[in-house]
C-alpha cells in the first residue's frame, strides 16, 4: 500500500472532506500560506484558497468561539490550536460552550466542529509547549475524544471526526507528524469508539495512546525474544471508549500495563484503570501498573526531558513487574 | 415608521415587562428555581435593536436574556415553561433561565458565561459569509462583559474579516455590584470600537426609537458587508443583579431616577402625543399582553416535568 | 464547641490570616462590599478596606494573572473565583503560569497563592454554574488540591493553604456554605495531605470528597441499621494524596466504594481506583465501585438534576453490589 | 545624557546582537535544542526601556526574550548555560530559552504562552503598590499578542487600579506569519491605549534614544502613582518567527529595508557623529562583548548537564 507520513494522511483527510463538503473549513495560526507550525495545512490554502483556510490572530478564544458559532449555524469547521497547550486559553469555548451548547438546548442545536491539535514531548519545547492535556476533556460529557497512533488511522479517524455532528477534540502527537504508515488512498472513515489490536498476545495487554503505542509495540518485540508476549490494544478514540476489546483482552492475559504520556496522575490511564477494576476485577491476576509521565512540568533540557517522558523501558519494566 | 410597527415596538417592551414582572413574583413564590436575572428597565434595547431583524438572522443573548429572546421572537409559553423545569419548555427543562435558545428563530442561547456570546456571535456571522447568505447577528453583552476575554478577542475577529455582527453593549451601569467607574476607566464602552478600527455608536438605550435607528444603520453596513459596528446602550435594570439581590450597591435616588425615564411610559407617552396611538389602546395591549402571560403560566403549570431519565439524552447528535 | 457554619468557617480563616500577614490579601468579583456571591468573603470588606479585599472587573484571566504576578513578587493573595465552571477562562494563568513557573525557572520562584471557589450542583444553575471541575488540576504538577467537606476542616485547611509557598486550588462546595459545624477558635491549621477517617468501620471503605462526605454519613448511618459497617475516608487534600490511610482502610476491609459529585468518567475516583487497583490489589476481595455524576452536563430542572447528581442512595446501591 | 549611559547603551545593544548572532549560529550547528525566537533587529526596544529601570524593578519577558533579559541585568552565562540546557543554567536546564527568569534583577520570566506576562504584570503593578514600595513594571509583549485575552484584561485592571505598569508592545509587523495588517485593523496597536483610558505613544523602535525617553516618561508616571502607559515601539525582526522559518511570508525588500534601520549601526554613528565615542571606541566595544559572548559559550560548553533525577526536583516549594 501507498505510504504517507502521519501528517500527510491529517492533510489528505482534511483536503478530501473540504472537496466533498463545501461547508468544511479550515481556521487557525498560521494555517495558510505558512502551512501551519508543524506543516500539516501545507498547501492546502493553495487549492481551498484563504477564505476556506483561515489564518486567525494569536486568538485562541476567538479561534474555538468563533468555530462554535459558525458549527451551529450549519458550517463544520475544523479549528487547529498549535499546540495542545494553549487549549488553556480557549476552555470555556470547548467545556462550556461547545460541549453542552446541544444539552442546554434541549438537543435542538449540532455542533459539528473538530479541534486538531498537538500533544507531546520530546523536542525539548518546555513545559508549556510540551503537555499531553487529552484527559481533561475525556472528563466533559458533550465531547468525543480522538488520539490516533498511525497515519492511516489519522486519515479515517479525522474523517470521521469532521463528518460526526458533535465537538470533536483531535489529539496528534508531534513526533509522529514524519513517521510513515501504509495509508488507504481515497475516502477512508475508521468510525469513532472502536479500538485496535496493534498487536496480538496472550501473556500481557498494554493499552497504549498516541505514541506509547508505538513504544508498546518497541517493548512487545524486545519481550517477545525474552519469550513474554504482550498484547497492544490502542483505544484510538477515548470518548467514546471500546470497553468491550479492552475488557476480552484482560479477560485473556490477566495482566494489564495502560501508557500514554499525559502525566500519570488522573491521567486517562486512571479512567482505564478504573474501568478494570470495576468490570473486570476477577480477570486480572496481577495489579494494574500504569506508565506515563513523572510528576514534573516538562523540563527543557534533553537528560531531563527524556526521564520525565516515558518510554518502551519503562513498559518493559512494568511487564516484569506483573509476570 | 408607520403605525403599525410603532405599537409593535410598544407591544414587544410592555411583553418583556409583564413577562419579567411575573417572573419576580413567581420566583418569589418559589414557583421558578435556579438564579433570575431580569430585564426590567431595559426592554428598549432588546426590542428596539431586534425590530431591525429578520427571522433567519441571528442573535447571542446573556444571563439577562429573557428580553433578547422576546423580541427575537422567541415563543413566551415555551420559555415560561423552561423557566418552570418543564418538558415542554424550550430546553426541556435542561438549559432554565440561562440557556433558553431557539435555532428555528436564530436565537443561538442565553449564556451563563458573562461574554460567552461574544465568542460565538462572530463565528454565526462566518458563517453567513461563508454560505453567501446576507444574515447578520446582534450580539448582546453587559457593560461588565466588556472586559472580558471574549469581548476583545471575538471584536478584534470580527473586526478583521469585516463580519456582518452588530456588537450591543447593554450598559446597564453595573457588573454585578461592581459601577462600571470601578471596572473600566473608559465613560463610553463604545470608545472601544476604536481598538478595532470600527464605528462606535452610544445610544440612549432607554429610547426605543434610538435603539432602533443606531442598530437599523449598523444591520445595513453589516448587510452591505461593511463589518461590524459597537453600539453601546445606555440604560439601567430596575431589579437586582438576580432575584434576591438586596444592592446594597446603589442608592435609591439613583434606582429613581432611572425609573423616571422608564422606556415604555416613555415611549407610550410619545406614541399618544404623535397620535400613534390612544390611552386605551395602550391599555388593552398591556391587557393583551396580561392574557398572554397568564396563558404561557398556565401553559408552564400545567405542564408535566421531564423524566429523570431524559438527563441522558440529548448529550451527543 | 462553638458552631461555625463552613462559609463562616472560611471567613474566620481569612479573617486571622489576614490579621497575621499583612501580605495576605483577597481579589475576585464582588468579594467586597456585596460581600461574595455566596456570601462567604461577607464584611471582611469592613475591617481590612478596599485594598486589601478587592473587588476585580469580570476578567478572570485578569484575576489570576494579578494574582500569579502578586504571588511571585511577594504577596500571599488569595483570590476567588465565583464559580469554578469559571476556571475555563483562566486555566493558561493557572496551568501554564502559576503551576510551572517555580519549575520553569528552576526553583527560584514562590508562587504562595491560594484559588478559592465553590463546585456542585443542587441548586438548579444548570450546566455552565453547577460542575465539580477539580480533577483537571490534580492532573498538573505544581498545582496542590484541597477540598473541605466540613466546616472546621474548611478553616484548618483554608488556613494551611495560604500559608503554603505554592498554588493551592481550594474546592468549596456551594451547598455545604450553611452546613454547621463544631470549628476551633483562634489559629487552626490542618497540614495539607492527611486524609481524615471520619467515620470508622470493617466492611466496605468509602471513599468519598466534599459533599459526598456528608452522602457518605449517611449512607453508613442507614447501613448500619442494616448491619453493613462503613469506614468513611475523606482524603481533603486531593494533592497530595494521604495514600497510606486509604490503602491501610482498604486493607482492613477489603471493599472499596470511591464517590465524587464530579462526573465519574476521568474524575479524582478514577485516579483512587487505580492507585488501590495497583497497590492495594491483593487485599480486594471485590470490584472497586465508583459513585459520582452521570456522564451528562448537569441539568437545570430539579428532577433531572437530582437524576444526573449521586446522592447517598447511589452509595448505599454500590455498597449493596459489593457485599 | 551622560556620555557613560550613552556608550553603555550602545553596549547593551551590541551585546544583545552578539549574543543572539551567536545563538543562531550554535543552532545551527545543533548545539542548541528546542525552539528559539531572535531578538535581532529589536535592540533599541528592550535597552531603551530597560535603561529606565532599576534593578529591583520588574520586567515580564516573551518568548523573544533574550534581549530583555540582557538589557534587565541577566547573566549572559547563566542565559548561555540555560540554553544548552545545562545544569548551570539559570532554570538549571529546566526552562531554555523560552523561560528564562532571575527573580534576584526583576526578571519575572520570559513567557512561552503569547501574552502570558500580560496576565502576570499587573500583578506585580499591585504588589508594589500594596507594599508601599516605588517599583514599577515593564511588560513587553508583541503586535501579535495584543489580540489576546491578556492584553485586554491585563491592561484594563491596571488601568483601574493606577498601577505602575509600562506595557510595551513591540510591534515588528508579524505574528508569526500573518502581518499585522491581517490580524487587526488598527495601524497602531497604542490607539488601543484609549479603551482603557490611559496615554497611548508610539515610538520608533529602533531609535534607542526614543525609547529610552518615551519609556522614562512612562515610568515617572508609574512612580508617581499616575498609573500605565500603553508603548508601541515599530521595529522588526531580521530572522524568521523561529530558527528555521523560511519566512516565505515576507519579501526580502521589506527585510533589506528594515536593515537599514538597524538600531545599532544608526546608533553608533549617531554617536560618533555628536563626538560622544570613536568608532574605535565603538569597534573595541565589539571586540569585548565578543569577548564575553565566546566566554558565555565556554561556560555553557564546559558545564556539566543536570543529572536526570533532578527532573523531580523544584517542582513545589
Ligand atoms: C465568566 C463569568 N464570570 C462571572 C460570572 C458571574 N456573573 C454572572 S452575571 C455577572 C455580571 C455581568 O455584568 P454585565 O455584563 O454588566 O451584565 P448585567 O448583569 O449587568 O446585565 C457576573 C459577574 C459569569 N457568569 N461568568
Ligand atoms: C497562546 C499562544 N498562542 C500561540 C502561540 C504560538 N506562538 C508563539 S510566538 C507566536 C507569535 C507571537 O507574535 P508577536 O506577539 O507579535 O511576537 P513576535 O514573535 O513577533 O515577537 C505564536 C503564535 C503561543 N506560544 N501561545
Ligand atoms: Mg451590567
Ligand atoms: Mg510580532
Amino acid at each position: 500500500m501507498r505510504q504517507l507520513s502521519y501528517s500527510e494522511a491529517i492533510r489528505e483527510a482534511l483536503r478530501l472532506e473540504m472537496r466533498r463538503d463545501s461547508n468544511v473549513f479550515i481556521l487557525g495560526e498560521d494555517v495558510g500560506q505558512f502551512g501551519g507550525c508543524f506543516g500539516v495545512t501545507g498547501d492546502l490554502w493553495k487549492e481551498f484558497g484563504e477564505d476556506r483556510v483561515r489564518d486567525t490572530p494569536i486568538s485562541e478564544t476567538a479561534i474555538i468561539g468563533t468555530a462554535v458559532g459558525a458549527a451551529v449555524t450549519g458550517m463544520r469547521p475544523v479549528a487547529e490550536i498549535m499546540f495542545c497547550d494553549f487549549l488553556t486559553v480557549c476552555m470555556d469555548q470547548l467545556v462550556n460552550q461547545a460541549a453542552k451548547m446541544r444539552y442546554m438546548f434541549g438537543g435542538k442545536a449540532v455542533v459539528p466542529l473538530t479541534v486538531r491539535t498537538p500533544v507531546g514531548g520530546g523536542i525539548s519545547a518546555a513545559a508549556q509547549h510540551s503537555q499531553s492535556l487529552e484527559a481533561w476533556f475525556t472528563h466533559v460529557p458533550g465531547l468525543k475524544v480522538v488520539m490516533p497512533s498511525t497515519a492511516a488511522d489519522a486519515k479515517g479517524l479525522l474523517t470521521a471526526a469532521i463528518r460526526d455532528d458533535n465537538p470533536v477534540m483531535f489529539f496528534e502527537h508531534k513526533l509522529l507528524y514524519p513517521v510513515k504508515g501504509d495509508v488507504p488512498e481515497g475516502e477512508y472513515v475508521i468510525p469513532l469508539g472502536q479500538a485496535d489490536v496493534k498487536r496480538e498476545g496472550s501473556d500481557v495487554t498494554v493499552i497504549a495512546t498516541s505514541i506509547m503505542v508505538n513504544r508498546a509495540l518497541e517493548a512487545a518485540e524486545a519481550l517477545a525474544a525474552e519469550g513474554i508476549s504482550l498484547e497492544v490494544i490502542d483505544p484510538r478514540t477515548l470518548v467514546p471508549l471500546d470497553e468491550e476489546t479492552i475488557l476480552a483482552s484482560v479477560e485473556k492475559t490477566g495482566r494489564v500495563v495502560i501508557a500514554h504520556e499525559a502525566v500519570t496522575r488522573s491521567g486517562f490511564g486512571a479512567e482505564i484503570a478504573a474501568i478494570i477494576a470495576e468490570k473486570a476485577l476477577d480477570y486480572l491476576d496481577a495489579p494494574i501498573k500504569r506508565v506515563g509521565s513523572k510528576p514534573a512540568p516538562i523540563p527543557f533540557s534533553g537528560v531531563l526531558e527524556q526521564f520525565v517522558l516515558p518510554g518502551s523501558q519503562d513498559i518493559i519494566a512494568a511487564v516484569k513487574e506483573l509476570v | 415608521m408607520e403605525k403599525e410597527k410603532l405599537v409593535d415596538l410598544y407591544r414587544q417592551m410592555v411583553r418583556v415587562r409583564q413577562f419579567e414582572t411575573k417572573v419576580s413574583e413567581l420566583f418569589a413564590q418559589g414557583k421558578i428555581p435556579g438564579f433570575v436575572h431580569l430585564y426590567i428597565g431595559e426592554e428598549a434595547t432588546a426590542v428596539g435593536a431586534c425590530a431591525n431583524l429578520r427571522p433567519d438572522d441571528y442573535i447571542t443573548s446573556t444571563h439577562r436574556g429573557h428580553g433578547h429572546c422576546l423580541a427575537k421572537g422567541g415563543d413566551m409559553k415555551l420559555m415560561m415553561a423552561e423557566l418552570f423545569g418543564k418538558k415542554t419548555g424550550y430546553c426541556k427543562g435542561k438549559g432554565g433561565s440561562m440557556h433558553i435558545a431557539d435555532m428555528d428563530v436564530g436565537i443561538l442561547g442565553a449564556n451563563g458565561i458573562v461574554g460567552g456570546g461574544l465568542g460565538i456571535a462572530p463565528g454565526a456571522g462566518l458563517s453567513a459569509k461563508l454560505r453567501g447568505t446576507d444574515q447578520v447577528t446582534a450580539c448582546f453583552f453587559g457593560d461588565g462583559a466588556s472586559n472580558q476575554t471574549t469581548f476583545h478577542e471575538g471584536i478584534n475577529i470580527a473586526s478583521i474579516w469585516r463580519l456582518p455582527v452588530i456588537f450591543i453593549c447593554e450598559n446597564n451601569q453595573y457588573g454585578i455590584s461592581l459601577h462600571q467607574s470601578k471596572h473600566q476607566r473608559v465613560a463610553d464602552v463604545a470608545d472601544r470600537a476604536v481598538a478595532y478600527g470600527i464605528p462606535g455608536v452610544v445610544v440612549d438605550g432607554n429610547d426605543v426609537m434610538a435603539v432602533y435607528e443606531a442598530v437599523g444603520e449598523a444591520v445595513k453596513r453589516a448587510r452591505a458587508g461593511e463589518g461590524p459596528t459597537l453600539i453601546e446602550a445606555k440604560t439601567y435594570r430596575w431589579h437586582g443583579h438576580f432575584e434576591g439581590d438586596p444592592t446594597v450597591y446603589r442608592s435609591e435616588k439613583e434606582l429613581a431616577e432611572w425609573k423616571e425615564r422608564c422606556p415604555i411610559l416613555r415611549f407610550g407617552k410619545h406614541l399618544v402625543e404623535m397620535g400613534v396611538a390612544t390611552e386605551q389602546e395602550l391599555d388593552t395591549i398591556k391587557a393583551e399582553v396580561d392574557n398572554e402571560v397568564e396563558e404561557a403560566v398556565r401553559f408552564a403549570e400545567e405542564s408535566p416535568l421531564p423524566v429523570p431519565e431524559e438527563a441522558l439524552e440529548d448529550i451527543y447528535a
